[in-house]
């Protein structure tokens, strides 16, 4: 099997499903001629020609409702923006409409747009380049939000994303994109949509998480081992809406439960993710839920010790994870 | 002996009938809805008054077995060319289980109907420009020869979506027709708070599109207009801006009280120009119905409305567990 | 003193600042001759002229957008958004912009702009003039979000926003526009943004809550006195940055805890309260922590037996409360 | 005698050479970022390169005691010509706590500066057209006579925002100046896969203001062309689109490969019509300054930029407790 880095995994999701699918065509700035800033599209434009893989003028809310126009119309535009902070442009088109198509139409119209966009820090790209920004749609049904937290998940959620009968948000972490890779099959597979997933199996705390943050948990549970702190890891890996069953089989499992996000703290998926086992779980419980999350500032500076002040690292989960199995 | 207008144009006299009964029963549909909502029978009514002509002869230029529109709420004209019916229309004005455009879950003048080719509309302003232009960029992959007709306020046009839209259908050449029913008003703020430009066409050239501006009430002129967009757009020339210059004759909805902010005799004014009056003076003296067949028509139409009413106010709601229904597809329900 | 609604409190807070303070004007659309579309700006044109109390395009983006250019000059703009629905196209300019403009710039520039927005259901608005949109900025450090029960708090919490020196999303309740009157003093009074309120002392239930919902809540409670059950009611009135020890204390006191919103339940703001309480309060609870919310669907609907079902009313409230009065 | 041009602009031969040196300064900067890039002191630069002309140009028109600017990523020399110091643009590159933009928090390009007079910008393009707009309309309700002048790339103008503002700013009659830099680039999408209009000055036409389009090369064109709408604006005649055009010589950024999406000729050709060297010409021919005083001038500007880049250099960052301040205005700190 080959051995595929995070975005490798994204631009073969892609090109699969544009081999697949006539009907499957990316949009977004720059992801022509110049595959992509991150290169996500590299290849495609050479593959599939400009009428598939178009270069459009630089207006967000454009790209997300021609998208939706040509979602409703029947196809499956793979829409980019060149990075999530740059997605509240079109923040209109996504709630008010691609959200709201099916239902407001009592199932006439379907807009089965994906949208993808980098996010996330650590990569020196300061306020605007830096932010998670899932919390700002997670509240609107009608609408579903994937972050995977690996190339094998990217591939296969990405190639359900676009098969998907609604619209996706799509957020992939640019900092993964070059520093995480794995084997990933070469086979045609999807993921389910609206599943978590168990990464590791642990007895002693839980820890429930998505995206880059799975990766250095992962990392800091493999140090906690040799303490013989056994931990249970589950990667949402769907924001929203979110896997109710599995967050409550997980919460349950240890009793203990560590939630984290690159977010910053107050309003981010993780107070909801409290929220339901809380509601649901509360006698298995033998500790205060925990959270880690970036700290309430706007957004992350960019002079490098203000980055690292805010950005999650596998020690700080570390020492989280610590604090927590010692209560 | 010299052609007349609409004969120049193509047009029968069967169309200048047709054309005339739509606008009619258009008017009279709405007409009928105010009264309802004056008799507290419907919550909410948005009109179409003074804009039929512009809208019905619009929509007949288009191939409307094929071509695909995205209708703003003032439509009535559009969508009763476009084949939604009398009581379809007063299904949704009802909010009733049965109406075609969202089962009674969004509020009157919210249209869409996909057997018809009518995208779904919701209540924020202007971003249904967009999505016509994905329709045009669909069209033009599939190489369908398929136009996408858009319409919006005047006010509307102001906000970024038209821009961002235009723009792109411009760069990429794709057969869509803008229309902007200019009716002078945006609810309370007059045109020139709205715009400092001339023409709401003036617009187009900074697209890099043809831009023209047309007497929204006179439908054979709008028909022309848009008719010449369609061939551009068939060959591949590309979008169209097309300005229809009307009067909003009602308040802006039910809700508003337009006395507060425009004189009368304004409206009093734009009244002697109704397009529907003139078009009907159209007919009569080019002989294409005699008075009482006209009669008739009014007769018919005031039948079609009661039967419509009667239906629809008789006509259960969705039930009040269908709210879960179609939030995905996957499922039924999200429960 | 005088018995105000809920909308003459805002017209007379409006008009107070208007006098009081030069800088202060107001933008918006049909906010001028008209008044507003609900009548919010009654009377503040002939009172100060077309140049401070402005009708704008239609064009969100810009009156937020030319709100912060003009609060960043020194000015003390109050946006109107006309529905909360509409603030969508304005996303961009409030977290991108008004959020980030002190912190980005070091405390050089600041952006004091109130935005005021109608929100909420149960008016036969359908699904775009219904919505509570407060979850989509709640995880915004630099905004804050204010959304008063009451015609005192309304007009206390208005000239205090007006003042305050960052940014401001003031939500006002449709609903309660008409039907809420109080007394409301005539004087020059604000009240602390920031800072939630007990409106009603309790010792058997803790019902937290914001907006209409709380005049709901205090009716429910009203009725459950009579079966003894005592209710304690916190008013969040600022929902973004939440007051934390005051849910903290709230929660403590009775150990059992409803929260209620008008908003779908996934993600909205109780998710973030619900996280708190777990996060400090949990060997203080004696029930699992209740929510009562909207349905996760995309919006209310207009039919009225649909509307009726997606809105929260007193009956559903007092069933809730008194369910967990009995847990 | 016939008056040379600087001359018919009432522009003196002094003027002119701070102009040059501006211009000369802006590059020199730009071009030592670069360095510090590519050598791994820094890891991020966007550049003015090819646009220096028409910054500085513009900036000489406004009156800079008292007009203000919402300046976009490129504007070295728009920043340098309302006076921020080569110091601090190499404090803000080095991302140090005593950059006056933004104490290191923000990427470099990210300008503001209260105490010129520039608003804060942010990464997402085109948001600071409205700002400008609401300086302008503050200016007017204060009766103050201040320009309100503002920025963007050619790409950018086809946001929302641009068009929203653009409008609000022409239906209110405001003291603004939208200036559009059409370097014929948007990272990697040409100007034609943009726009489909001929000149982006053709925008204006739709706002009712007026558009000019004018060699960005030339500095003394667009001082000419921002001049008149400044004058515009002072008189209460409302807001001015101007488009200068000229071509981005670098890369997007330090972060892109321009080699994959042009040609090298291009680049090539474009630098034969650099506005640096044709106006270095200009004061050459003019007799303004001699090629020894321009030899000095270089060297000048030399030890002044190492000078910028060893402060920079060795001052420190901001402390990482410090991310908490700032956040709101009332505590110093939210923790
Ligand atoms: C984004 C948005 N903002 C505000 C509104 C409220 N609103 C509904 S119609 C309208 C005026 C529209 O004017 P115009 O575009 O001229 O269309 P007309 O109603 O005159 O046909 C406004 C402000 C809305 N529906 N959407
Ligand atoms: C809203 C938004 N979308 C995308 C980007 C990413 N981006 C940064 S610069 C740029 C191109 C800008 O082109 P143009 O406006 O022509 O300015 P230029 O860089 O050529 O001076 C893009 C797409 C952004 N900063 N903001
Ligand atoms: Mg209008
Ligand atoms: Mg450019």
């Amino acid at each position: 099997m080959p051995v595929l880095s995070y975005i490798q995994a994204i631009t073969k999701a892609l090109q699969e499903e544009m081999e697949r699918d006539e009907k499957v065509f990316v949009l977004g700035e720059d992801v022509g001629v110049r595959g992509g800033v991150f290169r996500a599209t590299d290849g495609l434009y050479e593959q599939f020609g400009e009428t598939r893989v178009i270069d459009t003028p630089l207006a967000e809310s454009a790209i997300a409702g021609v998208g939706i126009g040509a979602a409703m119309y029947g196809m499956r535009p793979v829409a980019e923006m060149q990075f999530a902070d740059f997605i509240l442009p079109a923040v209109n088109q996504i709630i008010s409409e691609a959200a709201k198509i099916r239902y407001r139409s009592n199932n006439d119209w379907t807009a089965p747009i994906t949208i993808r966009a980098p996010y996330g820090g650590g990569v020196h790209g300061a306020l605007y380049h830096s932010q998670s920004i899932e919390a700002i749609f997670a509240n609107q049904p009608g609408l579903k939000i994937v972050m995977p937290s690996s190339p094998y998940d990217a591939k296969g959620l990405l190639k359900a994303a676009i098969r998907d009968e609604d619209p996706v948000l799509f957020l992939e972490h640019k900092r993964a994109y070059r520093s995480i890779k794995e084997e990933v099959p070469d086979t045609d597979y999807t993921l389910p949509i609206g599943k978590a997933e168990v990464k590791r199996d642990g007895a002693d705390i839980t820890v429930i998480t998505y995206g880059l943050c799975v990766q250095f948990a992962l990392q800091a549970a493999e140090k906690l081992e040799k303490e013989d702190i056994d931990v249970h890891i589950l990667d949402l890996r769907t924001v929203y809406p979110l896997d109710q069953e599995a967050i409550k089989e997980a919460a349950s499992k240890t009793g203990k439960v560590l939630l984290i996000t690159e977010d910053n703290k107050e309003g981010s998926i993780i107070g909801e993710v409290a929220a339901i086992i809380s509601e649901h779980c509360l006698f298995d419980l033998d500790a205060p839920i925990k959270r880690l999350a970036g700290p309430d500032v706007p957004a992350m500076p960019y002079a490098p010790p203000l980055e690292k002040e805010f950005m999650i690292n596998p020690d700080k989960i570390e020492a989280a994870m610590r604090e927590l199995a010692e209560f | 002996m010299s052609l007349s207008k609409h004969q120049q144009l193509g047009l029968s006299d069967q169309n200048i009938l047709e054309m005339y009964r739509t606008m009619l029963l258009a008017r009279r549909i709405d007409e009928r809805m105010w009264l309802l909502n004056r008799s507290g029978k419907i919550p909410f009514v948005v009109s179409c008054q003074g804009q039929e002509a512009q809208q019905v002869g619009a929509s007949y230029a288009l191939d409307r077995t094929k071509d695909y529109a995205a209708p703003y709420y003032r439509d009535v004209g559009v969508v009763l060319s476009l084949g939604m019916t009398a009581r379809e229309l007063m299904l949704q004005a009802y909010a009733k289980a049965e109406d075609p455009n969202s089962g009674g879950r969004q509020m009157p003048g919210h249209y869409g109907q996909k057997k018809n080719r009518m995208l779904t509309g919701s209540s924020p302003v202007t971003t249904q420009v967009p999505h016509a232009v994905g329709v045009g960029l669909a069209a033009k992959m599939e190489k369908k020869d398929i136009v996408s007709f858009v319409t919006l306020g005047e006010g509307s046009s102001n906000q970024g979506d038209f821009h961002e839209g235009a723009n792109f259908a411009a760069v990429h050449k794709l057969p869509v027709i803008f229309m902007v029913e200019n009716n002078q008003y945006a609810i309370s703020v007059p045109l020139n708070k709205q715009v400092a430009c001339e023409k709401i066409s003036d617009r187009a050239i900074g697209y890099g599109m043809p831009g023209v501006t047309v007497d929204g009430n006179d439908p054979l002129a709008v028909y022309e207009a848009v008719k010449q967009a369609v061939d551009r757009a068939r060959t591949g020339e590309g979008p169209t801006l097309i300005e229809a210059v009307s009067y909003r004759l009602t308040p802006h909805s039910s809700d508003d009280d337009d006395r507060s902010y425009r004189e009368r005799e304004e409206v009093e004014q734009a009244k002697q120009k109704d397009g529907l009056l003139t078009f009907k003076s159209y007919v009569q003296d080019q002989e294409i119905a005699t008075n009482s067949e006209l009669e008739q028509m009014e007769q018919e139409i005031r039948e079609i409305i009661d039967e419509a009413t009667a239906y629809a106010e008789n006509a259960p709601y969705a039930k009040p567990e269908s709210i879960y229904d179609f939030v995905y597809g996957n499922e039924g329900s999200t429960r």
